[in-house]
């Protein structure tokens, strides 16, 4: 399903991830006298100096407003903001840069998405159509959305521990009612794959429109939109090697054309009078106030680092490193596994028998292994499968085989220490 | 293990959240507190037999980590025979120990074993969590409260 | 007015304004062969080395995801954050940190509550009263929760040329019917300061809600929300030395707690289930998602440096090159000057008989002076004023008097060339 | 002056500007077309006496900066006598040389002079204004059209 999905970016090269490794200067610190192994990748990505260095060029080089200046700070400013859509546009392929629109991360897309179309094209007796494996933010908005429409939610089901999607009920409610259907493409807390591009496909058909949160997908394997065939994809900078504070919005440009604005102000403008304003088309229609213009600089920065190292060697790489440690668990007593057995994105989720997931991780805190526990946002799916939380472990490129060793050896000792 | 772990799992906290005590709903309960952590997910409620202004008996109820599970069981074995104004005060005094990590009074008591959370800022919250609700059931507050802005 | 709106910072410092000046990597740069004179501070100021550093420091020692991790990278990026918004809190005098709600900026601030407290609060019938000199960041969002309630919009008018508000018209405008009052502190193309101070007791009395732009005074002049005694206040960071990305909207405790969620997702909720979500109280309620993390902590580090000058200091220099700048301008022939004659805050917007604005800044640029032309988001105001835009020279600490003077001296070379 | 300012505003140049040559409305004219620069507020009218798919005279109105007029003047010069096809022609030429900066061909005579504009990416969307409002109304097409989300 997954290699589908993919644009072969560089398959064939010989990876050198311990060069890749110390790229973070981050990554070389040690955290309660011992050396940091960081796996909560899933939270958010941890930058290599190249991103950094975008940044601080920026800003002691090329800083101003962007679009409504002439000067040249302005100009470069503008330039290299517009660069970051272009390189973004290619990133996911998106047929053109006038399609990607710069948020503050994946939750203000789904926000901007559900006010914007959803105000409109939403009416009492349509249900939006979500999965029970959604993070707060594929859930919460559409919640307040459907208050304001009095459209109505509903879920496709999670088959159990193992985390999969019940494609079998999708039949029974992927309707004609349905107006909007939004799902993650990989699931932060099971490691769950989804089956996007059939997930699309079937909605089409139906001529229900689609968004994918790729939030945890995006910097892990290749996403190409049109193959896809999503009407709306969104994911966030900072867990993709780029800074806090931007993330990125991909709307079909047709479904983005007609779509009333969201937030008012300065760029998004042709003209405004005291009592009436007509507006830009997208992306800068979306685009409200002055952008976050090192943000997208230093997402650019991202990109291109991502790209270099190839997004099929970081997925392989993260799914190595995910079953590995899957495998290793699994061979501990008193433990509770979640997500699927076999095809699992770069993270594992446990519980301990009779060890809260936080006491998990307060203590590898202090062995220097940082993992997260909690709801990791999916209250609604922990409920459903009778826990409140789990203690996650989650990788990206610069995690190695022995860090996953030092993380089991920490479990088990964990497992001691509470005289479990 | 190293210092600061055993600062926070100290061998009495340990063995209350593995032993809980008073871990039941009460008979002849007539006040009770919830207390609800939103970054965990965890709650508890806390009940209490009151007779006029002093607790009679004390008990909880509720799931959550080790911290949050020995502080409750600690809470209801200290809080019998206080007075509400006693609860209040013994309230502040935790909380200011739980936060700063200074044992300012004797006050406490065996309840001294929670200075050590101090050093872990994302576990106070779990420690002060069966606080926040015998603090509400003394007050006779309605409804859940929450560690949510809890100024730790 | 504004004297006695300030908390005195360091009144009596000596300053060193050219070692300040040196605190800037980028202003020490030829621009198409000329050094660059930076006068386009009003749309966005230059950042010191010591907020590029923190940015650096954060991203290579601290990051991490904020509020659900417990691990060591996960608190003290929590704790950055934290103090963060508690040094906002301080530096406009909030009474609790709780009041400080961190946006993108000032755009997202008006808009944040022209959707959360508009919608909930504004009827048929209701005014929400603006005043002709506002940015279309003060005036969009209005008009679009004004067609959603069926609110209507009146404008306090400006004066003319000289760019005051008119006072004489606020009895009869500034009425019971008015639930909103929206008015900018210091106007971005007039540089007008407004009585804040006095606007908000007029509105008080009536009940009416107030909302103070500080777009351009937050890092211009001190700032006291308690003695401004408005209900709402927002401001950017990229104006006031800070990173891009992110700003403010401070709130008044009483007013936020009975404000709606604006966007929906992780971090500001208590509880989700599927149909049902409790929400955090503020300032976490209006933060959904992942915030700009790095960029809470540039702003924290812009903060510390500016009372580290002291804004009377800042205030008082940018004054005396408005006015020294105006001064020399008034002696030109052929030129058109707006906003007042005295008292204006730190920039000069002039318009050149028979020279577009446009071709002043290009030509200004290609002597390495950085103007802005343009309607600079007052399209309104520009056609009152009967004009489509003027020319900008807009001051901060880092500006010299000698550059004023060499930007008169391009000026006159302009006139020149246009042979006018 | 620079070389570059000269490149921008040749002589020409400013010699249209502040002299723009058809600047008025047009007794007899059956098109018409608007552009607005969004950027700087500035908007033209063009307008056209057709004859069949020829443009038998052109003129312009409306304000803004040196290289607008300077353009909308030289454009109702050069636009007389060509058919709708040739306009269209031209349009693209026009908008290649301003955005390159290079004249790849013969066909656009006069207009190289704003071949300099390309090294003022700002100044792009100044130059091109009246083109588009020509370029609307020889495709008769109504209402305003803006160089937004030009691509240039
Ligand atoms: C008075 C005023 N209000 C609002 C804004 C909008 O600020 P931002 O673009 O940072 O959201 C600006 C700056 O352009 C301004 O000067
Ligand atoms: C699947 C998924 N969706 C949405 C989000 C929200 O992303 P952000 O907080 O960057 O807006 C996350 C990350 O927490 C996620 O994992
Ligand atoms: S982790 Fe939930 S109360 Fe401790
Ligand atoms: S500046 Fe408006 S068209 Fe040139």
């Amino acid at each position: 399903m997954i290699t589908q999905d993919t644009i072969p970016t560089r398959p064939n090269k010989m990876t050198d991830w311990a060069k890749l490794r110390a790229d973070f200067p981050i990554l070389d610190q040690q955290v309660h006298g011992h050396p940091l192994i960081y796996f909560d990748n899933a939270a958010s990505s941890q930058k290599p100096r190249a991103v950094i260095e975008a940044l601080d060029r920026y800003y002691e080089r090329d800083n101003a407003n962007v679009h409504r200046g002439i000067h040249e700070l302005s100009n470069r400013a503008t330039t290299a903001f517009e660069a970051a859509r272009e390189r973004v546009a290619k990133f996911i392929n998106a047929k053109t840069p006038e399609e990607i629109i710069f948020t503050r991360g994946t939750t203000e897309g789904i926000n901007l998405v559900a006010q914007a179309w959803g105000t409109k094209n939403l009416r009492p007796g349509d249900t939006i159509l979500l999965t029970e494996m959604e993070h707060h933010s594929n859930i919460v908005p559409w919640q307040l959305v459907a208050e304001r429409t009095g459209a109505k939610l509903a879920y496709l089901p999670v088959t159990g521990d193992e985390g999969l999607l019940d494609l079998s009920k999708l039949d029974q409610l992927l309707t004609r009612e349905v107006k909007l259907f939004a799902f993650t493409h990989i699931s932060n807390s099971l490691g769950t794959v989804n089956p996007v591009a059939e997930l699309c496909e079937r909605a089409r058909k139906l001529g229900v429109t689609t968004l994918v949160d790729a939030a945890q997908s995006a910097g892990h394997l290749a996403l190409d939109v049109q193959k896809i065939g999503c009407d709306f994809l969104v994911f966030s900078s900072h867990k993709i090697c780029g800074p806090t504070g931007i993330g990125v919005l991909w709307g079909r440009q047709e479904v983005l054309d007609a779509m009333p604005p969201y937030q008012g102000g300065g760029e998004m403008i042709l003209t405004v009078d005291f009592f009436k304003t007509t507006y830009k088309k997208a992306p800068h229609r979306f685009e409200a106030g002055t952008p976050d213009i090192s943000g997208a600089i230093g997402l650019h920065a991202a990109l291109d680092y991502l790209d270099a190292i190839g997004r099929e060697n970081i997925f392989k790489h993260d799914q190595e490193l995910a079953a590995y440690a899957y495998e290793q668990l699994t061979q501990l007593k008193g433990i509770r596994l979640f997500g699927p057995k076999t095809g699992r994105a770069g993270l594992v989720s446990f519980l301990l028998d009779d060890v809260h997931a936080h006491d998990v991780v307060t203590v590898a805190d202090q062995r220097g292994v940082a993992l997260r526990g909690g709801h990791h946002c999916n209250q609604p799916l922990m409920k459903k499968l009778g826990i409140v939380s789990t203690a996650r472990a989650s990788f990206y490129f610069y995690n190695t085989r022995a860090e996953v060793d030092r993380f089991i050896e920490v479990v088990r000792g964990i497992q001691k220490f509470f005289g479990t | 293990m190293s210092d600061d772990l055993d600062d926070l799992y100290q061998q009495v906290i340990l063995d209350h959240c593995k032993s809980p005590r008073n871990f039941h709903t009460l008979d002849g309960a007539n006040r009770k507190g919830e207390g609800y952590n939103p970054l965990c997910g965890d709650n508890y409620t806390v009940f209490l037999k009151m007779n006029g202004d002093v607790v009679e008996d004390a008990s909880f109820q509720g799931s959550g980590c080790c911290i949050s599970k020995a502080s409750a069981s600690l809470l209801t074995a200290t809080v019998k025979g206080k007075t509400k104004a006693e609860v209040q005060a013994l309230f502040a005094k935790v909380h200011d120990m739980m936060t700063t990590g200074t044992v300012s009074d004797e006050g406490v008591g065996k309840l001294a074993v929670f200075a050590g959370v101090h050093k872990f800022p994302a576990r106070v919250k779990c420690a002060i969590l069966s606080w926040h609700a015998v603090l509400a059931a003394v007050e006779g507050k309605d409804g859940p409260v929450s560690t949510e802005n809890e100024s730790d």
